[in-house]
């Protein structure tokens, strides 16, 4: 791991960091919409890997933790709009969940630029393409995760 | 007061209420008040009552070697009471087992200091109100819930590094003895999800990411539920101000759903619950 | 015989951290307090009674790694861990916790010789200043030490007078670190060598028949099982062993604290828990120091810094509860 | 010790063109458990699907990674092709390479290597796939139709004459619905109440088919072949069994100046009534809110002259609970009010009526009795206005779709003026003519050319009354003058819009609806007349504005769909669903109150002798549907969803 971030480091300071964005998001919405901006031959950046769930109710905020853990420089969850739920609540038990894993984070003194949530339905396949970019732009100003890559673990 | 509270003890296991009577005793250092268990009205005047009775008994409601006792009553500052709705609320106690003997409170001190609780200092209910029998009455003035949040802001107004350099050293010497949980009377699982390996969600060593993952994985759990009664800070040998973090979210779920734990046994618990407007400016 | 004034105590901090020694020592940290290296004397806080946490974290952390592997092609390559190089003072403990050290000693060296334990022991000198207040949880007495115990010290400091300590080495190691000292330390012929009560030697009794005593559940019932007693006490040794893997499918096999009061200690992988009830854990515990150990090693696991009791959330007091058990 | 199998399809240029893939195909045959890793140019392909179930059978795969596009495109394609060769097909994953990677991505290299992290997630995935089997619910071979207008009939008869059961569940005392109320239709100009009231009858009489009217839809519980609905009758306080409908009742009932509903207040109906003659079932009802003897408690007028002796004041209202294994959704349209609209008048002025009252006046059942009599005077109006997109196209006041329909019934009603009154002059104002349909825009033309309505492109600025004219102020757009126009009666075709309270009842239903309260279907092409909630269809204007046409296509079409559903004896459902370690479970229920479907539930664990042991959640696996929201609410993480467990998706994320 620390290899790793070194080697990161080095690539910011160079201003070819590559970051690693995870994004969790649920089946219904948010992966058509990303399904939607392919067949749309729309494009983005690359930084992004994807991690499908039935619904946003299904995530669990200790993913978001393992994430940045496993060495994730940003994390993005998405799913349905309110009232869109392919679930019709799920979306509405996951917002609060991440309100209150936001505010805790921010209290923490984790960088937010590195969370981001957002609503993206099938149809917004454009707007999938903005918000992976906006992410992954922000967090390249950030560079590395240095404070989760930071602590001692060996 | 103590001698009403021996009183009603008595009148409550002669009659045969209840099985046990959870209360204070006589420790065994200078001030120290340590929790006992009275079965036999005859030893009733083991009960003690003053400004050093700490712990909050409800964590005995659901502690194992107390199973055996059917129906119990309890003694309780009005703040230790607000677990017990909680433990109601979540469906893990009888009301018809429990019977709340609610004692006024002027406010708690440490008995190694004797320096009075921070807790008590911004205390917004010195007089017990859910309970079944009242005892004594406070003169002490009430203060306002967000009195109690008045030292977060300290934390708040920090940059996101030197709250993030904080808090990794508070939870570096962290040892992982999980007496906070031990003691929360709201850590009442059988199985913890710290002793779950298959994932393991947290790693078991304490190392500064297990202790802070920990942390965090707790303070979720906590989110609109604790009722900060203290024990977790009280307890931990490594004095990381726990009480910060959960009362942090206990802010926010005020703030954002209106919702004060430990209040009313039938509210929405607002980790399970939603409106359609909940607030969202931080989604995209 | 050697002197120190009481108000020169830093500069002999300051002389072990000149001769790039590590230096440990009692430091306040808001509600808690431990023993930690400092680079500025000034940090050290010798007026703590007894700190919250013990030095055994000195010598067995709460978690370390004892064994790194790695994945290399199909193969599996083990490796020890860097043993630790650095030599290190822990000045101001107080006597007991140097006293525990030596009771550790004997169960990591009675068969297998633990290497990383041996070695941080090795490269250690305790300096402790003996008590001349005695603390309400205070027992040192009462299982066979003092306020100036010698046991597991290299170096013990004694209040001679209000202003001054005096010094004496206990080991080689404790020679050399006076001998480091040197002219910051001063002879004193006039000075009266304060008599030292010697201890009472304390023979461990059986306890074997209070196995079966029905008190155990009743006296235990508020223990809520947290295991802090474990954790501050400075001679519990129990500990875990876990594999934390990487990504690369190498990893470290490491080593945490334990507590045999937890009730996930003796559980089997099948789900079987041979000491299911709490009782039973915190029986295991109390018999291990007073009974158990002194059968193994001819001496009591316990030096009554009394740290258990003030940490214990609920007051469980394990000399009050010898003494209700014994009294039967 | 797992063996993975990962194939690579190019999909011909679609992926090959930016992503490596003999380089993604090297690179995953390193990683630990990968077993056999191939790429080929068409795996969707039978040659490719038979690499596939070659390789599973050579190499003894314990799970399948297809890298292509959209599991939504193949995921079922390559599940089946593993299951041909003994694979569960749930220990088959797809990688998005397409979609997500190629088509998205320019940089060669860097796509390459995002294909490669993909992959090494998913392969980490299924390493810990369970085997997992499809679960088999029965089907209850009833449906249920909520709503009699033509779409719920038409609904009902199809599925009816497919031999299966029917509940026809109507608000109203009748069945009938809008349709029943207009004159013609357009485009054949054929006599509306002659088309539907046979289909009337024949729901009355059909043998499988159970009507209730005057009744509604309360609660609806269980899952798709397995539903319970809670249907409340209500109280009509008439004893239908003994009521022949001599209407001897409505004759003596003093409460006579009840605006009608079934003739748009255009004319008067009693407290007691039947909607309209030829209701179905020919029944009365005693409206409670209006009538004497429910206000007062004096009068009881009917109930002594009923010879049938059918009154009856104490009739309560009745819930039944009926087992039905699917539904469909046919609750209709409004028509939206349009006294919001003031320019118009409507609600000032008698003359001003909207499209549905007109339709009263030109039907033969109407007030009038088909004669074009203007309300305020009952003249005959020599000039009529006909004002379109009235609300509709109008984000402003209105709403921002189009009705659909307007264009339509108004040439339709311009039409039936002239046929009717042939000195008169039929004006009609619009936007755009939308005639888009068979023989629409050649009907649009007729009422052009051969009965001379006059078309004037633009809106309607102003109408006041003088002189018992009203004066309609508005431009005409393709000869840019302003005009105005003296009429004695003006029509306003009025927007088309969804029920009130049509999103408690998608509540109910737990389906989702739009913007507007109209139901929303599954896919806006592909399922059309499915919805989010599986077993519950669409039919008719509950959905959007549709013509009498389209709404009898979908109604046969749900109607198909219900009776595809009830073909099969067992219904086969993907076994995603949520399970409760019953050890580590605390019941502090937060999961009850986090499921949407009410799946789970508080259950008792006891011993042989009947003590209770302890009380744990309990999953249904019949009504879950495994959106995993009770998983991330347990605190205590005792519960996991099959096909996305929490060890699954932690070991995608170390795999990043």
């Amino acid at each position: 791991m620390s290899t790793q971030t070194e080697a990161k480091e080095a690539a910011t300071n160079k201003g070819t960091f590559e970051p690693k964005i995870i994004a969790f998001v649920c089946n219904w919405c948010t992966y058509a919409g990303a399904d939607l901006a392919g067949t749309s031959r729309m494009k983005y950046l690359p930084n992004v890997r994807i991690i499908k769930l039935p619904c946003t109710g299904r995530i669990d905020t200790h993913f978001i933790i393992k994430a940045f853990e496993e060495g994730a420089d940003g994390v993005l969850v998405s799913g349905c709009h309110p009232g869109d739920c392919h679930y019709t609540s799920g979306n509405y038990h996951a917002r609060r969940r991440f309100a209150m894993f936001r505010e805790l984070m921010d209290f923490l003194g984790l960088e937010m630029d590195r969370l981001q949530f957002s609503w993206v339905s099938a149809a917004e396949g454009a707007k999938w393409t903005q918000v992976v970019d906006d992410v992954i732009k922000k967090v390249q100003k950030l560079g590395p995760n240095k404070k989760f890559a930071g602590l001692k673990h060996d | 007061m103590i001698d009403i509270i021996r009183q009603k003890a008595k009148e409550l296991l002669e009659s045969k209420k209840v099985d046990v009577v959870i209360g204070y005793g006589k420790g065994t250092l200078p001030n120290r008040t340590t929790p006992i268990f009275i079965t036999d009205p005859k030893d009733v005047d083991k009960l003690e009552w003053n400004e050093y009775c700490l712990n909050d008994l409800a964590v005995y409601l659901r502690h194992p070697s107390l199973k055996k006792y059917a129906k119990k009553a309890i003694i309780m500052k009005p703040c230790d009471v607000k677990a017990v709705v909680d433990l109601l609320q979540e469906n893990q106690i009888d009301r018809e087992n429990v019977f709340i003997i609610g004692v006024a409170c002027d406010g708690m001190k440490d008995f190694e200091s004797g320096e009075s609780l921070a807790k008590c200092l911004v205390c917004s209910g010195h007089n017990p109100s859910f309970c079944d029998e009242k005892i004594g009455e406070s003169k002490v003035p009430d203060l306002p819930i967000l009195a109690e949040f008045a030292d977060i802001e300290k934390y708040e107004q920090m940059t996101p590094d030197e709250r993030w350099d904080f808090w990794k050293k508070a939870f570096s010497h962290c040892i992982r003895c999980y007496g906070c949980r031990a003691v929360c009377p709201l850590c009442y699982c059988d199985r913890c999800i710290v002793e779950k390996t298959i994932p393991q969600w947290i790693s078991s060593s304490a190392h500064e990411q297990g202790n802070l993952s920990w942390g965090i994985f707790r303070a979720m759990h906590m989110a609109g539920r604790c009722i900060g009664c203290g024990e977790c800070e009280r307890v931990c040998p490594a004095g990381i101000p726990l009480t910060l973090l959960y009362k942090k979210l206990k802010k926010e779920v005020l703030e954002q759903y209106c919702y004060e734990p430990g209040k009313d046994p039938d509210a929405e618990a607002p980790m399970c619950h939603f409106t359609k407007n909940d607030s969202e400016d931080f989604i995209r | 015989m050697k002197i120190v004034e009481k108000n020169r105590l830093n500069e002999l901090m300051k002389a072990v951290l000149d001769s790039g020694k590590v230096l440990i020592a009692p430091v306040k940290e808001g509600k808690t307090s431990r023993y930690e290296a400092i680079t500025d004397p000034s940090k050290a806080d010798l007026e703590i009674p007894i700190t919250k946490m013990s030095i055994k974290e000195h010598f067995l952390p709460p978690t370390e790694c004892i064994l790194i592997y790695e994945k290399q092609g199909d193969e599996i390559v083990m490796h020890d861990p860097e043993p630790p190089k650095e030599d290190r003072v822990i000045f101001g403990a107080r006597p007991c916790d140097a006293a525990a050290m030596a009771i550790m000693d004997k169960v990591f060296t009675w068969d297998y010789q633990d290497s990383i334990y041996l070695a941080r022991r090795e490269k250690t000198t305790i300096v402790s200043i003996a008590c001349d207040s005695k603390q309400p949880s205070c027992h040192c007495e009462d299982v066979g030490l003092s306020p100036m115990t010698r046991e597991g010290s290299d170096v013990i400091l004694i209040s001679l007078d209000a202003n001054r300590y005096w010094v004496e080495p206990v080991t080689d190691k404790g020679k050399k670190l006076v001998e480091l000292w040197g002219n910051k330390l001063s002879d004193a012929p006039g000075a009266e060598k304060k008599s030292i009560p010697e201890p009472k030697k304390l023979k461990p009794e059986d306890l074997d028949k209070l196995f079966e005593s029905p008190k155990w559940a009743e006296l235990t019932m508020k223990c809520l099982g947290c295991g802090v007693c474990a954790y501050v006490c400075p001679t519990c040794h129990c500990f875990d062993i876990v594999d934390e893997e990487n990504k690369e499918g190498g990893g470290t096999r490491r080593r945490n604290w334990d507590v045999c009061a937890l009730s996930v200690f003796t559980k089997h992988g099948g789900g079987h828990n041979p000491r299911p009830e709490q009782w039973e854990r915190y029986r295991q515990r109390l018999m291990h120091k007073f009974d158990y150990y002194p059968e193994k090693f001819g001496c009591i696991a316990c030096v009554g810094c009394g740290r258990c009791v003030m940490a214990c959330p609920v007051n469980m007091d394990i000399f009050d509860i010898l003494e209700k058990v014994k009294s039967e | 010790m797992a063996r993975i199998g990962v194939f690579i399809c190019w999909c011909g240029e679609n992926i090959a063109r930016t992503v490596d893939c003999a380089k993604v195909r090297d690179a995953v045959a390193k990683l630990p458990g990968v077993a056999h890793a191939e790429d080929y140019k068409y795996m969707c392909s039978d040659p490719g699907q038979d690499k596939i179930r070659k390789a599973i059978k050579e190499k003894n795969l314990t799970g399948v990674v297809v890298a292509a596009c959209s599991p939504r495109m193949h995921e079922p394609t390559f599940r089946k092709a593993c299951e041909q060769s003994g694979l569960n097909p749930f220990l088959c994953e797809m990688t998005n390479l397409r979609e997500h990677c190629s088509w998205v991505h320019e940089d060669r290299e860097k796509a390459t290597a995002k294909a490669i992290d993909l992959i090494r997630m998913m392969v980490e995935k299924v390493k810990r796939d369970k085997p997992l089997q499809v679960i088999k619910v029965p089907v209850t071979d009833r449906a249920l139709v909520i709503g009699g207008g033509i779409a719920g009939i038409q609904a009902a008869l199809d599925i009816a004459n497919g031999g299966k059961e029917v509940i026809l569940v109507e608000k109203e005392p009748s069945i009938g619905g809008h349709m029943a109320q207009l004159s013609e239709t357009f485009p054949t100009l054929d006599c509306s109440q002659c088309i539907l009231t046979p289909r009337m009858v024949d729901v009355a009489q059909h043998p499988k088919i159970k009507l209730m009217t005057y009744s509604e839809v309360e609660a609806v519980d269980g899952f798709v072949g397995n539903f319970e609905v809670t249907i409340r009758k209500k109280a009509t306080s008439v004893d239908w069994k003994l009521c022949n409908a001599c209407c001897t009742c409505m004759e003596k009932c003093p409460q006579k100046n009840i605006p009608s509903e079934f003739d748009e207040g255009l004319a008067t109906r009693h407290a007691i009534y039947i909607p309209f003659p030829q209701a179905v079932p020919n029944k009365a009802v005693i409206d409670r809110t209006v009538c004497t003897k429910f206000k007062t408690g004096k009068c009881g007028v009917c109930q002594k002259v009923c010879p049938a002796e059918a009154i009856n004041y104490e009739m309560q209202d009745e819930l039944v609970k009926e087992k039905v294994g699917a539904i469909v959704v046919a609750t209709g349209y409004d028509v939206m009010p349009c006294g919001d609209i003031g320019e118009y008048g409507y609600g000032k002025y008698k003359d001003v009526i909207d499209g549905l009252q007109f339709e009263r006046i030109a039907s033969a059942s109407g007030p009038t009795s088909g004669e074009i009599l203007r309300p305020s005077d009952h003249t005959t109006p020599k000039s009529v206005v006909f004002i379109q997109c009235v609300g509709s196209r109008d984000c402003a006041k209105g709403i921002p779709y189009c009705s659909k329909i307007c264009c339509m019934y108004i040439a339709k009603h311009a039409m039936l003026y002239k046929h009717k009154v042939h000195d008169g002059q039929a004006y009609i104002f619009y936007m755009d003519v939308r005639a888009a349909g068979k023989g629409y825009d050649e009907f649009i033309r007729r009422a052009v050319e051969e009965d001379g309505a006059l078309y004037l492109r633009g809106r309607v600025s102003r109408l006041y009354e003088s002189e018992g004219k009203l004066i309609v102020k508005g431009v005409d757009t393709l000869s840019n003058r302003q005009v105005e126009i003296d009429a004695d009666m003006v029509v306003l075709a009025t927007a088309m819009q969804a029920r009130p309270h049509m999103d408690k009842l998608a509540q109910i239903l737990g389906i989702s609806y739009d913007q507007f309260n109209f139901m929303s279907e599954a896919h806006p092409k592909l399922r059309p007349v499915e919805t989010s909630r599986a077993g519950v269809f669409l039919a008719g204007a509950c959905q959007a504005p549709k013509d009498i046409p389209d709404a009898v296509a979908q109604a046969g079409a749900a109607a198909s769909k219900v009776l595809g559903l009830f073909s099969a004896d067992e219904l086969e459902r993907e076994p995603i669903v949520a399970t409760v370690n019953e050890n580590t479970c605390v019941a502090c229920l937060y999961c009850v109150n986090a499921c949407a479907y009410g799946a789970i539930k508080e259950k008792e664990i006891r011993d042989r002798k009947g003590n209770l042991i302890k009380t744990v959640a309990e999953v249904n696996p019949g009504l879950c549907q495994g959106c995993g929201a009770c998983v991330a609410t347990c605190r205590s993480n005792s519960i996991d969803l099959a096909g996305y467990t929490d060890e699954e998706i932690c070991a995608q994320i170390a795999a990043i």
